[in-house]
Parts: C-alpha cells; structure tokens; sequence
C-alpha cells in the first residue's frame, strides 16, 4: 500500500502546485488547499501504515496492545491539520477580499505592489 | 528559575487573550499593549540575566521529560532574540498609540501584536522542531492578519503574495518534519542531534535531502535569494508600525530557526553550509542591488533587510570552514548582526514612519526640505542609518567588522568582496534617503497638501519619537560599548558550537531513561 | 582615560556640545571663542615638544576586550606633526569661519560638524591600534561629506558630498578588510591579539613575509589613496570645492587628505621598502602629482586652482613616501608641513577675494591689492612658497625634492623631467592664485571689494609668514620634530639637516640649477596663460574632462540601470512565478541527495494492499487530477472535497479514528466556507496557453516525483522507536488517559495545542478583521 | 433554504442534541476518540446547522455571547489550566488531578480544564468564521 500512497502523495502536491502555478485566484485556494492535504498525508504515510490498531488501551487496560499505529504522527497530523484549517479558511477570506479590492482575479494583474 | 522560560511565551498570550476580551475598548487595549510588551520586555531581560547567572535554562512543559515531552530551552541565542523581541515589541506597541487609526485597532492590531510577539519568543525559546512548526504558525497568522488589516488595494495584493508563499513555505516545513521525524523518530532538537550522527552515517544523502528542505523552508522566511519574493511584495504596504515589527523580528525568525537547525541538528553538513553561504552571498547583493533600484522608503528599506539578512547568513555558511576559530566568529557575527540590525532596522522603519507623516508620501522623489525642517530628525535619521551602512563607531560598524574578520580569516574572498560591494551600495542607497528627503529643497508642489493622514501635533509627534529615540540611544551605546554585545554573542556562538550545556540543561536525554 | 593625549582628542568632541549655544549667542564672533579648543589641544601638544627622535609615547585603555581592541594611542614625531598642523590650521579656521559665514543660521551646526571632524582627525593621528584608527577615519569621512554638503540644497553640492563619501566609503572598507588581515597575519606571526592589533605592536614581526602581504598592501593602498586622492580616485576633491572655503581650507589642505598620506608614512615601516611598494606607491604618486599639477592650469576657478595644486602635492607626497629612501622621507616631512600651512593661507586667501568681491573666476578679478593688502601679502607670500622661490619654507622643499630624484638610484632621469614639469606647472598656478588677481588692472567684480575683518585675515597672514619664517630659519622645526617625524616614518632615528643654502657641491649646484630653472619657466607659462598666447587652458580642461570622473558618472549610473533591470526581473510581480522559482529550488536542492539515497537502496515493505484501500487512493488520486482541469469553482470544490473525504477514509483504514473524525469535520467547514467565500467570485477562465501550461505541469510533476520518492525512501529507515514507545506505554498509568493521541494532543505535547488554538482564534479574528473593514468602507 | 419547515425545526431538536454530544465527545475524548477539537467542531456545527435554517441573528440570539468572548476565555481557561501547577512548583502544564472521581467524567484534572480551553476555542473561532462570513453574504444579498 506504501507505494499507492507514496504514488498519491506525489499527485497531491503535483496538483496542488500546478493549481498555484495558475494566473487564477481561485485555483491558488484549492492548490493550497491540495498541498496541505499532501503534507499531512505525508507526515501520517511515513508514521507507519498500520490497518485496525489504533492507539487506544481498553479499559482496564495499563497500555494499548502491542503494534498499535504510532500515535505520535497521528497528533502531529491532527494539530496540523487544524492549523491548515485555520490558515486556508483566512487565506480563503483574503483571496476574496483581494478581488473585492482590485476588481480582478488574475494574479499576474497584481503588480502594483511591485511597480 | 526554569519557568522563567516559559514567560515569553505566556505573557504575550495572556494580553492577547485579554485584549480580545477588551476589543470594545481601544484605550484598554492600548494599556494592555505597552504594558504587555512592556512586561514582556522585563520578562525577557529577567530571563537573559538568569542564563548568563546559571547557564542554559531548559522547562519540560507538563512535566514529562525529553524528548518525550516539548522541552523549552532558552540559552544565550535565545535569550538574546527573546530581548529583542521584547525591546521591538515594545517599542512597536508604543508608536501604535498614534501609528494605528481606531478603525485598525477596533479590527484587532492589539491582539494581534501580541500574537505575534508570542510566536515570535516561542520560536525562539523552544527546543522542539515540530512545536517550532505551530510557533511559526503562530506568528505567521498574526502577521497575515496585521498585513491585511485596513484592506486598502496595496495591502491586500501584498497580503496575498506574502501569505501564498508564506504558507507554501509552512507545508515544507511541515513535509520536512514528517520526514524528519520518519528518519529519527523524535522532534526534540537536542535528542535529534545525539541522533543525528547515527543516522547520517547510514543514510547521508537522505538526510542531505532533508536538510535541504529545512535550508527551503527556512530560507524563505529568512528572505534568502532566490526566495525572498514575499518580501519587497509586501512589507511596505501596511501601517508602519506593523512594517517596523515586521521589519525588525520576522525574518529574524527564520535565520535564527536556520542558525539553531544548522547547528545543533545538521551542524556538519558541509554542503549545507557551502549552499547557505552561496545563497547568503547572493543575497547581499541581490537585496541591495533591490534597494538602490528604489525610490519609495520602506521599499528601500524592505530591500535592505534581503541584503542584510545575506550578512547574517554569510556568518552561518562559514561554518564550511574547519577552522573552529573561524567557525566561532562567524557565529559570533551573525548573532551581533542580528542583534544590531533587528534595533536598527525597526527604528529606521520607525523614522521613516514620521516622514511618511510629515511629508504625506514616502516617495523620495517627492520630498524634500527636512533637514531644513527638523534638524533633529535627520540627526535621528543618522544615527540608524549610518549604523546599517556600518559606519563607526555604531553598531554595525561591529558588525560588519566581525564579519569580515570572519570571512577573511576563512579565506572567502569573494564573500568578503561581495560584502564590500554591498556595503558600498547600502551607503549608496541610505544616502539617498538623506539626499532627497532631507537635504534636498522641499518641491514646489507641496506633497503636504494631498495628505491622507491626520496631521501630527506635537503630544502625537513625541508618541512616536519616544520609541525611535530610544531605539536610537541603543544603537549608539551599542556602538560606544560593543563589548557587552561581543561577549553575548561569543557566548551564544560558543553555545551553538558545543552545545554541552544545552543537551546538559535538557537533560533526560543523555540517558534517554524514562521518568 | 586621564592621560591627556586621550583627553585632548575629546576637547573638540566636547566643545561640539557647546558650540549651537556659543553660535546662537555670539554669531559671527563664535569662532574666537570655538577656537579655544583647537588652541588648547595645541598648546598642550607644543609643551612636549622636543621630540626625541624615535621615541614615542604610548597610552592604551581596553574597548572591546573578547576581539582583542583597544583603544590604543601612540605620539611621536609623526603624530605631533600632524597633531600641530590639525590643532594650529584648525584654530586659525575655526576664528575663520564664523566670520566668513557671517549670520548664517545654520553656524552652530557648522561648527558642530568642524570639531566632530577636528576631534576624529585628531584621534586618526595618535590612534595605535588599527580599529581604533579606522573608526576615526570613517568618522572623518562622514563629517567631511555633511561638511562638503553644507550648502546641501544646492544639487551640485550633493553630488561632491556623495562622490566624497563614496570614493572615501569604498576605500574605507577595503581599508578595513586590510586592517583586519594585517591583523591576522600578524596573529599568525605569533603575536597576541591585542599586539597584532596595534601599529607599534606589528614592529616586533615583519609582514612583507607573510603570504598576505600582498592583499594587505593593495587594500591598505587603495583605502590611503581614495582618501589622498591619488588618481585614478583623485576626482572627488576638485569637486568638493563646492563646500564652503572654511572647509577647504582645513579639509584639503592639512587634514583629511592628507590622511591617507598620513596612514602611507605611519604603516611604511610595515609595509614599505618592498620593490613592489616602491614602484607602485611611486608610480601613482607620479602620475597623480602630474595630472594634477598640469590640470590646474586649466582652470580659473580660484578654489579650483588650488585643488588641483593639492592634488600635485599630494601625488608628490605619496610618489616620495613610494621611493622612502632618507632623503625622500625628510623631504616629504617637510613637503608637508610647507604645503598645509602655504595650502590654508591660500584657500583663506582664496575664500576672502570671494567673499569680498563675490567672485573667484580669475577673469573677473585683478589689482586688489590696494583694497585688500592684508591679503594680497599674504596671497603673494604663501603663493611664493608654493612656487618654491627662495627663501620660502617651500624653496628647502623643492631643493629638497631635486636633491632627492638626483641622488636616488633607479629611478632615473625622466622622474626628474616630470618632477620639474609639475613644478613648473605649479609655479604658474602660484602665480595665477597671487598675481593674477592682486597686482595688474582693477576687475570687473560683482561687489566692490574691501578688505576682509580680521578674523578673516588672521590666519592667512600667520601661516603665510610662517612660511617666511621656517624659510629662513629651519633650525627650530628640524630639532623640534622634522626628525623625530622622518625616524618614525623610517622606522629609525635619523637627523634632519635644512637649508637654504647647501654650499657648492655638484648636486648642490645642480638643483640650484633646477630650481632656478622652475621659477622662470614658470614665470614663462603663466605669462603665456595670462595673455592668452597658448591655448593651454582650454586643451588641459578638454584632456582633463575624460577619465575618472566620467568613469564615476558611468559607473553610478550603470549601478542604477544595473540594480534596476536586475530588480525587475527578480521581483516581476508575477505571483506564480515566484512560486515555482520557489518549487525549482526545492527540487533542486532536495532532488539530487534524494535520487541518490532512492537509488542506493532496497525498496521499502510495501505492507500489501486491500481493494478498498485502492479504490479511496485512487478516488482521491482522481479527484486531485481533475481539479486541476476542471471550469467550474463549485465542481473544484467539490473534487476537493472529496480529497479531504477520501484522506478521513484513509485514516479510518489505517488505524487513526481521532483524525478521520477531525478531518471530516474540517472537511466540512472547510466547504461550508468556501462556498461562502466563492459566492460572486468570478468563473475561472483559463489564462495561460498550452505552452505554460505544459512548463507548469513539469514543474508541478518534479514536485510531486521529489515528495514520492522521499516517502519511499524515508520509509525504510528504522526510526528510534524510544519516543512513541514511551506515549504507549506512559498514557494510561501516567497521564490518566487511554485514547493516547488524545493524551499526546493534551498532556505530553499540550503545548504544541495551546499554540494551535492561539493560530486558531487568531485566524478567526482574522477573517472578522477583513470582513469587518469592508463592511466599513461601504457604510 | 432558511424558509424550510422541516429544517427549522428538526434543528430546534438537532441542536441541543449536537450540542449535548460535543460535551460528550469533549469529556470522553482522554479515553476514546473524541476530545477537545472534535467536540467544539461539533458543537459549531450544530450552531451552524442553526443558522443555516434561521438565519444568522437568530443565531446569534442563540450563542447569546460574542464568540470573540470564546476565543479569550478559551485561551485564559487553557492558559490557567498550564498555571495551576506553576503554582505547586511543577512545569508548565503539567496535569493536575484531582483526587475523587466524579461520576460520567472520571477524574477531575487541569487536562481536562485545558481541553475545555481548546473546546471553546475550536468552537468560537468555527463559528466567528461562519457567522461573520454568512453575515457578509446575507448583506451582499442586497444590490452592491
């Protein structure tokens, strides 16, 4: 299975930066959206691939049974995974609020910054 | 004595807190802030006395022992980027009393100043490379929403290229993490660098590629060449106060994330440090080539810190060099850089706010007359400006100094060269400011009549001076008495090298016993 | 501190304090009571006069101890020299001043900045230690720009300023580099580090043996000859005449150019004698001292005039200290001091015709004698020193200098043809600045001169007689110090013989010849520029108006284009080109080492696969492919969508419950947002042509290969288990909880949460923040 | 959408149940999937759900505080759970327990303060997002 995620890892951030890599605000969202789906894929594929063990302890249990999935991905990946949700929400906000502001989507248009 | 660790972090996230409660009350919020940061400020020099006193501080947080548990570490460095944060912060949340217009503070400046001064003293106290992660997390979100904040056209197509790469930049940090942790199995910076030979010895060129996406990572936070776009897109477009913190911490940021990682993690990747002094060579120039291109203050000014924050790099890259003696300077330089240019450039951020002020533009072109005007404020002027040009006896003549002894001990001509030329050129484009905003005649369309900002009067004025006056004074004590500073960072280079009594102070780990 | 060769430096740096308050008060008197300070420092340095030669006096205070810097102070015969000429110039220009500037509003400040110059200069001269030096010799360089600005809202006046600072700024720095590799050499010698540091302490090793001589020796020059204003960097100082006189009267005739002079004589027993010093020391001196002296014909400017003068000196100075035998050494010492106190008189001299007729263009002006006598005497007696006529203190210079080119070897005959060409030159020159405007016909001037106050002939007069008086009587100055100053740029004691009359001897008799020779043709040039016969003045302006200035010009302005084209490109302001410069250096720097370790090793357990496991990957796989293709914002969004959806499952199948829980819910919100976001943005048209397209899809593709390859790769390392072990086994009986993600999330990594909401609430106030503004702006 | 019967009232019931169940899932989550995150995710969604049928001022009735006033008490509950043990002479954050159990959560503890803290956070940050976004749309509904 490692090799259908790495496989799909890969097209996630391909994706991801080809949809960056358009002149369209819009698409810059979902591209970023796309890559940071792919990193947290990423942490949580190289955190081991375990099937049905989740790092839990029955009750009464001192410890989950042995060969669990390692938890600590698994935490990374959560916490990473809201703070992606937090900053893609604000970015999504400030896309909008950008066309709002100069009246286009087209990125390669934003140049007054520069000029 | 070790919670003191924690209290940078933990007092900027209470007035954060408090002042999100206090968002009705702009006057609260304006106590908050300069006393917040003000005790943040304390707090800091508390914490940077106590280092020097008893060495390396390490907090385990919660209680559970490294590497299990996220260690806080505050040794020399980071005890000195603490002070500057809490030295910019406070005088950026003073200058905001009259920099930030209600509607600004009404949407949040406060909060988020704090915000972001917790993520900035976060990054700099922990020892924990995924809570490095959230930590630039922290400050990146407060520094999108100050850039964002007043949403006029400039600010929002600045915000969007800074927040794009910028979180282009955290998913490979984020990626480089998971790697990192699937190569060692930890996160805690002092278990990955009694990790680290281990693993390097076995899988060298996966640990070069990893390496190599941290030296990205950070290299666009830090502004490096080629990846510092983010930056002249942006920093001059939102209030000053927000440009000067912004000027004076963020990027900082990324070269002590990339000092500490480039250490203590990846400290003998000698193709790490050959490709960071090339990169820090090429932004020397590159940035200040930017900066004499420019007509507009803080576009000058966003160009000098690329250049500058070349200085700061070249410091770390001579790591290439198996001299020890080499290596210790060239630490020692870049954290004196650091420490000297964070002061200077927040405050020339600062001053030129005031210009901006009295003139009602920052174009050069249309200004003039000033030192006809305020020969005070030019004298103010100088004395940052100079020092970034490393003119002595201010600061970053020590700097610069430093530097090149370094670099000429390593026998880099051609970095020293390119920081000739580059410091050449900084003078060049410094002078330009001076030229055309203070000696030249004021033009013959007043540029003051298309004003956009109230005008100042004097008990407004001496709100913003205080913090440039003070900043100010300490670039020139700096530059009188550079020894204290020279012990600092040769202390904190002596640190980075052998980081002893930082794994000491961690503890556990030697042992790598649980509790 | 309390040796006063310290506190003598901090006199003047002290009197800045007082000198708005003295300037707003007295006005056009201050300079009687400013120049107290200079007078003081001199005073207290006549008192130790004799010199013994080859002594010196040595005073160190620590500075910055961990780099081995003090602040390191020596005074010898060199150093008193300099320190008289400095404190002396520096009081006659200081009463000078005020009354040549008159009501000028801005003469406090301008005095500020003279005693901020007169403090550094003075330290530049007794500084020991190499840093301590270069800290007042960029001090110099800085006042001398705000100096030379003063009239700074003149564009002509800025452009000096900036071509000073920056000819002076380059040279600083790479002065500096020398410094500090003389430094480390001298450390490699085996000195400690406060000795290598120090001038006197580099006595005790010889640096012409270290590998680094020859890098020292080239930027230590180069950071002297920008200051002296040696060719090819000579032309900043005739530019600088835009400064007020004052300023060139003291700036460009005793101290800052001759700083780099200074600097030469100080380090020529560390660095000189070598053949490579000698020629290349020698040549520029040369070179510089013909250009200038021939230049100055040129010009009829009387401030101009004397600049390029100065510029011949200085290349004569330089071109002596080059061939450093004894005789040249004795001969620069006095070649100084002549030239400071002859240069001054003149510039005041100078600055008086201007400010009393309002012109200095030569043309204009003419018999002024009789209105201005004081002047005019001194005009034409430091003009005869200048031209080295008998019995003039620059007579025993010039004899001096013949002596020296005849006796030296090697250096050969058409040495002594230039040297008696640029003297020839410069008796002309002398006798343009004094006769031309002082005997002859009345000018047509544009005010109608009167003799200038005292103040303003006060020193003129002084240092003019001094030169009369050295002239006849050398005896003082040549026991005094003239030897103590050439044993300590010899590095040993010598003794200092002058005359005027050296008897009859061959030699003798020959540069008697010589310089009687100089004198008439002399004489003969400026008849022949006076009356116009020669086109001389326009050839030398039309020779002289191409080569370093234009350099400069052309340097400055490709600087600009330079800076400018490569801004553009750089920073195009094309949002996507800036992200994949960013993603081709991260396949590049990433890429290499990763295809490498890939290659090297055995592929990882692939831990088999089950069919729904495909069927998600391959649904998301997809999604993600057809989301870069499609039109439609809501079809995206949805494709997105379930990406995030099918990642939820994914967690599920592999053991991660607390994730796939979160993952949904955020996928959720996540579209309830954008939906509200994407709502009247408009539809997505497609911008970019096949070509990009295709360039962006490699791109993106090298990515998306680089990510994959680290996964597989990474995937057979076998980590440190200590860590996750111990979450496993600590959760319950430790941390009280059995979910151990949970655990992890809220006890052993509470902080990373706390810092996770903080970006949370952050990022709420943030999205309020943008909305709200807007809803303002409408209202 | 906001004119369906059907969905204003079913989410009168939905609501407090979803509500109820965050709690649930907030005070469960030491031991079973669930926690701090989840809970005030669900919690927001139920709230969502709210508005969605009654539009964003009812909403807002109904939340009653600002959810800027979560988003700080939040963070000061999280932060004075990571205090409480300063107190006692132990790091940052360590977790306090209590020494009775108290019955359907299990032992009292400044961790389960602190998920509290994130709980809250979670939720008012959702819902500031939600509702300062649906307010916008609602007022963009009118003609710019």
């Amino acid at each position: 299975m490692l090799i259908f995620m790495a496989i799909l890892i890969g097209v996630l951030y391909s994706t991801g930066v080809y949809l960056m890599l358009r002149r369209n605000v819009v698409k810059l969202i979902f591209g970023l959206f796309l890559l940071g789906h792919a990193a947290n894929l990423l942490i949580f594929t190289v955190g081991g691939l375990v099937r049905a063990r989740p790092p839990l302890a029955a009750v009464g249990a001192d410890a989950p049974p042995p060969d669990v999935a390692d938890p600590l991905p698994q935490a990374l990946v959560l916490t990473a995974i809201v703070i992606g949700f937090a900053l893609t929400s604000f970015f999504a906000v400030l896309a909008k609020r950008v066309f709002l502001a100069t009246g286009t989507d087209d990125t390669d248009a934003l140049k007054s910054t520069e000029s | 004595m070790n919670q003191l660790v924690v209290m940078p972090v933990l007092i900027p996230l209470a007035c954060a807190a408090l002042s999100v409660l206090a968002s009705r009350s702009a006057r609260a919020q304006g106590i908050i802030g300069v006393v917040g940061t003000g005790a943040l400020l304390a707090a800091s020099i508390l914490l940077l006395r106590t280092v020097l006193e008893h060495g390396v501080l390490a907090l385990q947080i919660a209680g559970w022992p490294a590497p299990y548990g996220i260690t806080l570490v505050a040794d020399t460095l980071s005890a000195i980027m603490v002070v500057l944060g809490g030295i910019t912060g406070f005088a950026v949340a003073i200058y905001a009393l009259v920099d930030i217009d209600a509607d600004r503070r009404e949407a949040g400046f406060y909060p988020m100043l704090h915000v972001l001064l917790m993520g900035v003293c976060f990054s700099f106290v922990t020892g924990d490379a995924f809570n490095l992660y959230v930590c630039f997390e922290i400050m990146l979100i407060a520094s999108f929403v100050l850039l964002a904040l007043g949403g006029e056209r400039m600010q929002m197509e600045g915000a969007l290229k800074y927040v794009t790469l910028n979180l282009v930049s955290s998913a490979i940090f984020l990626s480089a993490l998971g790697v990192l942790y699937g190569l060692t199995g930890t996160l805690n910076l002092a278990h990955l660098h009694q990790l680290m030979p281990g693993v390097a010895a076995e899988h060298p060129d996966l640990v070069a590629a990893t390496a190599g996406l941290f030296l990205v990572s950070f290299g666009i936070k830090a502004g490096l060449f080629p990846l510092y776009f983010w930056l002249p897109s942006s920093y001059h477009t939102p209030p000053v106060a927000v440009s000067a913190i912004f000027a004076g911490l963020l990027t900082k940021v990324g070269v002590y994330a990339l000092i500490r990682m480039f250490t203590l993690v990846f400290g003998d990747l000698e193709g790490a440090h050959r490709l960071l002094l090339i990169l820090a060579t090429l932004t020397m120039i590159a940035g200040v080539l930017g900066a004499v291109s420019q007509y507009h203050i803080r576009r000058i000014l966003s160009f000098h810190i690329i250049s500058q924050i070349g200085y700061m790099v070249v410091g770390l890259g001579l790591m290439v060099s198996p001299d020890p003696d080499v290596r210790r300077l060239g630490l020692l330089a870049a954290v004196f850089y650091i420490a000297h240019h964070i002061i200077v450039k927040a405050n020339l951020f600062l001053i030129g706010g005031i210009v901006r002020r009295l003139r009602g533009t920052e174009e050069l072109r249309d200004m003039g007359g000033l030192y006809r005007q305020m020969p005070w404020l030019a004298a103010l002027f100088l004395v940052p400006a100079l020092s970034l040009a490393g003119i002595p006896p201010l600061s970053g003549f020590w700097a610069k100094l430093s530097l090149f002894r370094a670099g000429l001990q390593a026998g880099q001509w051609v970095v020293v060269g390119a920081a000739i030329a580059a410091g050449v050129m900084t003078l060049m484009s410094m002078i330009k400011i001076w030229n055309e905003a203070f000696w030249k005649a004021p033009p013959e369309t007043d540029a003051t009549a298309a004003i956009t900002i109230e005008p100042l009067d004097r008990g407004r004025l001496a709100v913003l001076l205080v913090p440039a006056v003070g900043l100010a004074v300490l670039t020139l004590l700096i530059g009188l008495f550079p020894g204290f500073l020279f012990d600092l960072a040769g202390r904190a280079a002596g640190e980075l090298l052998d980081p002893t009594p930082y794994l000491e102070a961690v503890g556990a780990v030697a042992t790598g016993g649980a509790p | 501190m309390t040796d006063p060769l310290i506190l003598i430096i901090l006199v003047p740096f002290a009197a800045t304090i007082v000198a708005p308050a003295v300037a707003r008060r007295l006005g056009a008197h201050t300079g009687w009571v400013l120049a107290l300070a200079p007078a003081i420092v001199f005073a207290y340095v006549s008192r130790l006069l004799p010199i013994e030669p080859g002594t010196a006096h040595t005073v160190a205070v620590p500075w910055v101890g961990s780099l081995g810097i003090e602040f390191a102070f020596l005074a010898d015969g060199l150093s008193v020299t300099f320190l008289l000429l400095i404190s002396g110039i520096g009081a006659l220009v200081m009463i000078y001043a005020s009354s040549y500037l008159g009501r000028d509003p801005r003469l406090g400040r301008f005095y500020v900045f003279l005693l901020a110059f007169m403090g550094a200069m003075l330290g530049l001269v007794l500084a020991d230690n190499l840093i301590t030096l270069f800290v007042f010799w960029e001090l110099t360089s800085v006042c001398s720009y705000l100096l030379i600005g003063f009239d700074h809202e003149k564009a002509e006046a800025r452009a000096a300023a900036l071509k000073a600072l920056l000819v002076t700024g380059l040279g600083g720095l790479l002065l500096l580099a020398g410094f500090l590799l003389m430094g480390i050499a001298g450390e490699q010698l085996g000195l400690s580090a406060i000795a290598a540091g120090k001038i006197s302490g580099l006595a005790a090793v010889d640096l012409r043996e270290h590998a680094y001589y020859h890098a020292i020796f080239i930027l230590v020059l180069l950071g002297c000859i920008t200051k002296s204003a040696q060719v090819p960097f000579h032309f900043w100082l005739p530019a600088a005449m835009a400064g007020p006189t004052p300023v060139s009267a003291y700036l460009h005739s005793a101290t800052m150019v001759k700083a780099g002079i200074y600097l030469l004589a100080r380090l020529s027993p560390h660095l000189g004698g070598t053949p490579e010093w000698g020629w290349t020391v020698g040549l520029i001196g040369l070179v510089t001292m013909l250009t200038g002296s021939l230049a100055t014909l040129g010009q009829r400017d009387m401030k101009r005039v004397l600049a390029y003068s100065t510029l011949a000196v200085l290349g004569t100075l330089v071109m002596l200290l080059g061939v450093g035998t004894e005789m040249a050494v004795k001969t620069a010492v006095v070649y100084l001091v002549a030239h400071a106190m002859y240069k001054a008189a003149l510039f005041m001299v100078a600055g008086n015709v201007d400010h009393e007729t309002g012109t200095r263009e030569l043309h204009r002006l003419g018999g002024l004698r009789k209105l201005m006598p004081w002047t005019a005497l001194a005009g034409i007696l430091a003009a005869l020193s200048k031209a080295g006529a008998p019995p003039m203190f620059g007579f025993i210079g010039k004899e001096m200098l013949y002596t020296t080119k005849l006796t030296v070897e090697n250096v050969g005959a058409w040495a002594v043809v230039a040297s008696v060409v640029a003297n020839v030159a410069l008796v002309a020159s002398a006798l343009m600045v004094s006769v031309w405007p002082f005997l002859g016909k009345r000018g047509d001037t544009p005010k109608k001169p009167h003799e200038a106050p005292l103040a303003m002939v006060l020193g003129a007069v002084l240092l003019s007689l001094m030169g009369l008086g050295r002239g006849l009587m050398p005896q003082p100055f040549e026991t005094n110090l003239g030897s103590a100053a050439a044993s300590a740029i010899l590095g040993r004691p010598v003794e200092m013989h002058l005359a005027l009359w050296h008897g009859v001897d061959p030699t003798a008799l020959a540069v008697l010849g010589l310089s009687l020779l100089t004198l008439t043709l002399g004489g003969g040039l400026y008849f022949l520029i006076r009356r116009r016969v020669a086109p001389v003045g326009p050839l030398l302006r039309r020779l002289f108006s191409v080569g370093p200035t234009q350099l400069y010009d052309l340097t400055l302005q490709g600087i600009y284009s330079g800076a400018d084209r490569v801004t553009r490109f750089i920073q195009s302001g094309r949002l996507r080109f800036y992200v994949m410069v960013t993603m081709l250096v991260t396949v590049i720097v990433a890429g290499p080492p990763l295809v490498r370790a890939f290659m090297g090793g055995p592929a990882a357990a692939n831990g088999g696969w089950r069919i729904h496991e495909i069927i998600v990957a391959a649904l998301a796989l997809t999604a993600a492919l057809a989301a870069t293709a499609l039109r439609s914002r809501l079809a995206t969004l949805a494709l997105v969508g379930v990406v995030g959806t099918c990642m939820g499952l994914l967690f599920v199948f592999f053991s991660a419950p607390d994730l796939a829980l979160t993952q949904v819910m955020i996928e959720v919100l996540s579209v309830v947002i954008l939906v509200m976001v994407l709502h009247r943005l408009p539809l997505v048209i497609k911008r970019s042509g096949r070509l990009s397209r295709g360039r962006d899809a490699v791109v993106a593709a090298a990515v998306g290969i680089t990510m994959t390859l680290f996964v597989l790769t990474v995937a057979r390392v076998d980590r440190d288990p200590t860590v996750s072990d111990f979450y496993l086994e600590q959760s319950v009986p430790a941390a009280h909880g059995r979910n151990v993600v949970n655990v992890i999330l809220v006890d052993f990594r509470a902080m990373d949460t706390l810092g996770e909401i903080t970006v949370l609430g952050a990022a709420g106030l943030g999205v309020l923040a943008l909305l709200r503004l807007r809803r303002k702006e409408r209202s | 959408m906001r004119d369906s019967l059907i969905l204003r009232t079913t989410t009168r019931v939905i609501m407090p149940l979803l509500l109820l169940f965050s709690f649930f899932e907030l005070l469960r989550g030491h031991n079973e999937p669930g926690g701090g995150f989840v809970g005030g995710l669900l919690a927001a969604g139920g709230l969502c759900l709210y508005m969605l049928a009654h539009g964003v001022d009812d909403a807002r009735r109904v939340l009653r505080v600002d959810p800027r006033v979560l988003i700080g008490v939040g963070l000061l509950l999280a932060l004075a759970a990571g205090l409480v043990p300063v107190f006692q002479g132990a790091p940052f954050l360590t977790g306090v327990w209590a020494e009775n159990k108290v019955p359907g959560i299990g032992k009292v503890s400044t961790v389960l303060l602190f998920d509290v803290g994130v709980y809250l956070v979670v939720a008012g940050t959702t819902l500031l997002m939600v509702l300062s976004l649906a307010a916008r749309d609602e007022e963009e509904d009118d003609p710019c």
